[in-house]
């Protein structure tokens, strides 16, 4: 006869060190295991989209930085090619593999504080994100060479780039991939074959593939379950089709899926940045000639790329002024959380913080 | 590469599955009318096997609401925007296709949210991003 | 401004509860908390007895204060970098990054306060053990930054709670988070025990 | 053989000094102003990361939480008692020897028991 137990109430709520910002989730728990989740989230909802319908177009770039504030180049990348879309822009050979580079780099950014702050909530604390943050420090110097900041760069412009590659960043940037793998099979070395990592992450918080796909999860999350669906590969924007790299794909959709797909990622990241070096021509206009206050045509258009948290999508509405009539953004991070109950009911506490840390959310972007 | 279908002769097959759901269409979008959205939902993700829904989108037109879907095939590697508008300003509502794609699950309450369109059939359609009592729907065009 | 404590028994009261408290902050916060100066006028009153010990327990305070780190957006990763290898926070003494109010001494407000998130700020800062000190890292915390229009952000956390050092940028450079720390040790060595950086108003009440 | 109790009775008398000093102390620094102390109804209320709790958590939990920490127990004064044995074992001889083993079996068996009863599962 099992014993009759009653559940409670628990606030995993927005100030919580395991919650990678200010996300919070209210569990219903029985004892230690998880019955009912219900994500909360608006915690740092700055209402960027009303913000924009007052902006012209080149003022909403530093907005679009601060959505996903771990990759903001790539947030920057999404808004100038549905700019661009919209208004018919050439952007400039040069320009277009610069961007290639900054997104990559920012994707392998990325990936590190998600694997990072995954090992983080696993338990080992702070050990992995320090040897990753040493990496990442040098990301950071490139970007500081390039544009002068360090975390949000509105380096972006539409039609190209702000500015010129400044001429130490090759030789730097030559130094840091040739040593980028090494370092890469250092963090394989210390966490592929822990026991414990293994046991924990193997086979928790299952994500199917029908389900990752019925609720329009993108981006690692997406391939860990199975899918092959890289929009760099299936609907190759700007220049990606001149590059040859493969999509890791998982087997399960379990932790250990998204931990491990995310690292092969950064190694392909690393591949197309060997390539687009090689590739990119020596010098060249940077930006197309593009007014400041350009008025592009009447209608709408979505522009999507492949962010590393997902397909983020930017779906503008122009009414032929300097401003757009309604701006969208289509965050890949809250729609990757909408399984998060089927994913997380049954498991114990502790897996539901790793479970939840393998989303690898930014609330900035959920929270636009 | 994900082509984007013609939305014409896409239109024609809708119209003869689902009679009287398509209003109008040009090249890249259907227009569908809000009573039978979720029938030709149905349609478009079992018999088309537009199975991945990427964006739900809601706009303030001022003379009405248009709520953007962007439906995409994996298979076939195709997709096509549906749309669908509601004319009345007091309490527009819509079906909800959550039923159908749970993707929509977040993106619509967002919707709602901010911009006040309700949506009949969603599963728990609460504020997302603001709180309780705040009054009025920050999207729409005369809100200040 | 007393934060009323009704017993909720159900997620849907706890909802509407923090609706109406949310509301009510937007009302009540509407001019900013004046800054603890205390510290400012020298010749304030120190008793001979207490003057060797105060600088002993000053001294002590400012080289191991725990910063709660509160954060919300970009700012805290600028701030974690700060903590990391290469800017190491843990020379001040800031080693330990608390989570919980209990064990915390500074609060480090990183990052947009929205009104939502102001309620769960008022609540923390409250819940913190005296002597407590608030560092607003970032134009977003310190006037609402980009998004001060915004009709949801908090335009500036000193409508909330009274700052103490405030730190620009957006977001501000690990450096300049480091010497907004030190201008706080600055300020700590010069208060006395038993109002470390409190500030009187008009009628001499302290205000917190 | 009276003095070696003197070192037992140096070591009760710091270990009382102690356990008295440690609970007085912030009452005694908060008396002379070192520590400011400033009551507010917020300040005792529940941490829950700046919400408010929701609902009673006077509920029923599940049992198995109980059956581990009754047997740990058990199992902790188990070593207790060893202790004494194991620091004079040579002087002790067989006869110490033979107590003690009777004392591990009666309480293996108890475990024995408690482990074929299905305590330890977690169901």
């Amino acid at each position: 006869m099992p014993v009759k137990t009653e559940s409670f109430y628990l606030n995993v709520g927005p100030q919580h060190p395991s919650t990678h910002g200010v996300f919070r989730l209210r569990l219903t728990l029985d004892g230690e295991v998880v019955v009912d989740v219900e994500p909360i989230v608006g915690y740092l909802h700055r209402g960027i989209e009303k913000l924009a319908e007052t902006r012209t177009y080149t003022q909403i770039i530093p907005l679009t930085d601060r959505l996903d504030y771990l990759a903001s180049m790539t947030d920057n990348v999404a808004y100038c090619l549905a700019v661009e879309k919209l208004a018919g822009i050439k952007v400039p050979e040069r320009a277009e593999y610069i961007r290639i580079i900054i997104s990559e780099l920012m994707r392998i950014s990325s990936h590190m504080m998600a694997v990072g702050f995954y090992l983080n909530d696993c338990g080992a604390f702070f050990t992995p994100v320090l040897y990753m943050w040493r990496e990442r420090e040098k990301i950071l110097d490139l970007f500081d060479m390039l544009c002068g900041q360090r975390l949000l760069y509105n380096y972006m412009r539409v039609g190209g780039v702000s500015q010129d590659l400044p001429d130490d960043f090759l030789p730097a940037l030559k130094k840091f991939v040739d040593e980028m793998p090494k370092y890469i099979g250092e963090y394989n070395q210390l966490i592929k074959d822990n026991e414990i990592f293994l046991a924990r992450s193997k086979g928790v918080g299952i994500l199917p593939k029908e389900t990752a796909v019925n609720i329009g999860a993108s981006g690692p999350v997406l391939r860990a379950s199975g899918v092959k669906w890289d929009l760099r590969k299936m609907d190759p924007y700007s220049i990606y089709d001149r590059f040859d790299f493969d999509v890791p794909i998982g087997e399960v959709g379990d932790c250990y899926d998204r931990y491990w797909v995310r690292v092969l990622e950064m190694m392909q990241s690393l591949r197309i940045i060997e390539q687009a070096m090689k590739q990119m021509p020596q010098e060249g206009p940077v930006i197309a000639d593009v007014p400041q206050f350009f008025r592009p045509p009447k209608g709408e258009t979505y522009g999507y790329i492949e962010a590393p948290k997902g397909n983020l999508g930017f779906y503008i509405v122009s009414d032929g002024s300097i401003a757009p009539y309604r701006l969208h953004i289509f965050p890949p991070t809250l729609i990757n959380i909408t399984a998060l109950k089927d994913m997380m009911v049954g498991w114990k506490v502790a897996d539901m913080i790793i479970i939840f840390g393998s989303m690898d959310v930014v609330l900035g972007e959920i929270d636009r | 590469m994900t082509t984007a279908l013609n939305g014409e002769e896409l239109a024609k097959k809708i119209a003869e599955a689902v009679p009287g759901s398509v209003v109008s269409s040009d090249k890249s979008s259907i227009i569908i009318d809000g009573k039978s959205l979720l029938q030709v939902a149905e349609h478009f993700k079992n018999k088309l096997g537009f199975d991945y829904l990427t964006a739900v989108t809601g706009v303030d037109y001022i003379d009405y609401f248009e709520v953007v879907y962007r439906v995409v095939s994996m298979q076939h590697n195709q997709s096509i925007f549906l749309k669908a508008r509601c004319y009345t300003r007091e309490d527009p509502a819509l079906p909800s296709v959550t039923p159908v794609w749970r993707a929509a699950y977040y993106q619509e309450r967002e919707i709602y949210d901010l911009l006040g369109i309700k949506f009949e059939g969603h599963p728990y359609l609460k504020r997302l991003l603001l709180w309780e009592g705040f009054n009025g729907y920050p999207l729409r065009r005369d809100y200040l | 401004m007393e934060i009323v404590r009704p017993d909720l028994y159900t997620p849907e009261e706890a909802d509407i509860a923090e609706g109406k408290l949310i509301n009510s902050f937007i009302e009540n916060c509407t001019s900013p908390i004046p800054d603890p100066d205390r510290w400012l006028d020298e010749e304030i009153h120190r008793n001979i007895l207490l003057t060797s010990l105060d600088m002993a327990v000053a001294w002590a305070r400012q080289r191991s204060i725990f910063p709660l780190i509160f954060g919300t957006a970009c700012c805290a990763f600028e701030m974690i970098g700060a903590s990391g290898p290469r800017f190491d926070l843990p020379r001040f003494g800031m080693d330990i990054i608390r989570f919980s109010p209990r064990q915390a001494d500074v609060m480090l407000i990183t990052g947009t306060i929205t009104w939502k998130m102001a309620t769960a700020a008022k609540m923390i800062y409250d819940q913190m053990p005296e002597p407590k000190w608030v560092i607003a890292v970032g134009a977003c915390a310190i006037s609402g930054g980009t998004f001060r229009e915004s009709y949801s952000v908090v335009p500036g956390i000193n409508r909330i709670l009274p700052v103490d050092v405030y730190v620009p940028g957006c977001p501000p450079r690990p450096e300049a988070m480091i010497y907004g720390i030190t201008r706080l040790h600055a300020k700590i060595v010069k208060g006395t025990i038993d109002n470390p950086g409190l500030s009187l108003n008009k009628e001499g009440k302290e205000t917190r | 053989m009276l003095e070696q109790f003197g070192y037992v009775g140096i070591l009760l008398i710091i270990a009382i000094l102690f356990t008295v000093t440690i609970p007085v102390l912030p009452i005694l620094l908060r008396y002379i102003k070192l520590i400011p102390h400033k009551k507010n109804s917020e300040k005792t209320v529940s941490y829950e990361c700046g919400m408010s709790t929701v609902g009673k958590t006077w509920v029923q939990y599940n049992f198995r939480y109980y059956f581990f920490a009754v047997l740990f127990v058990i199992l902790d004064m188990l070593t207790i008692f060893l202790y004494p044995w194991a620091v004079n074992m040579k002087d002790l001889g067989i006869g110490g020897l033979v107590a003690v083993g009777i004392f591990l079996i009666i309480l293996t068996v108890g475990y024995i028991y408690a482990w074929r009863k299905g305590a330890l599962q977690w169901k």
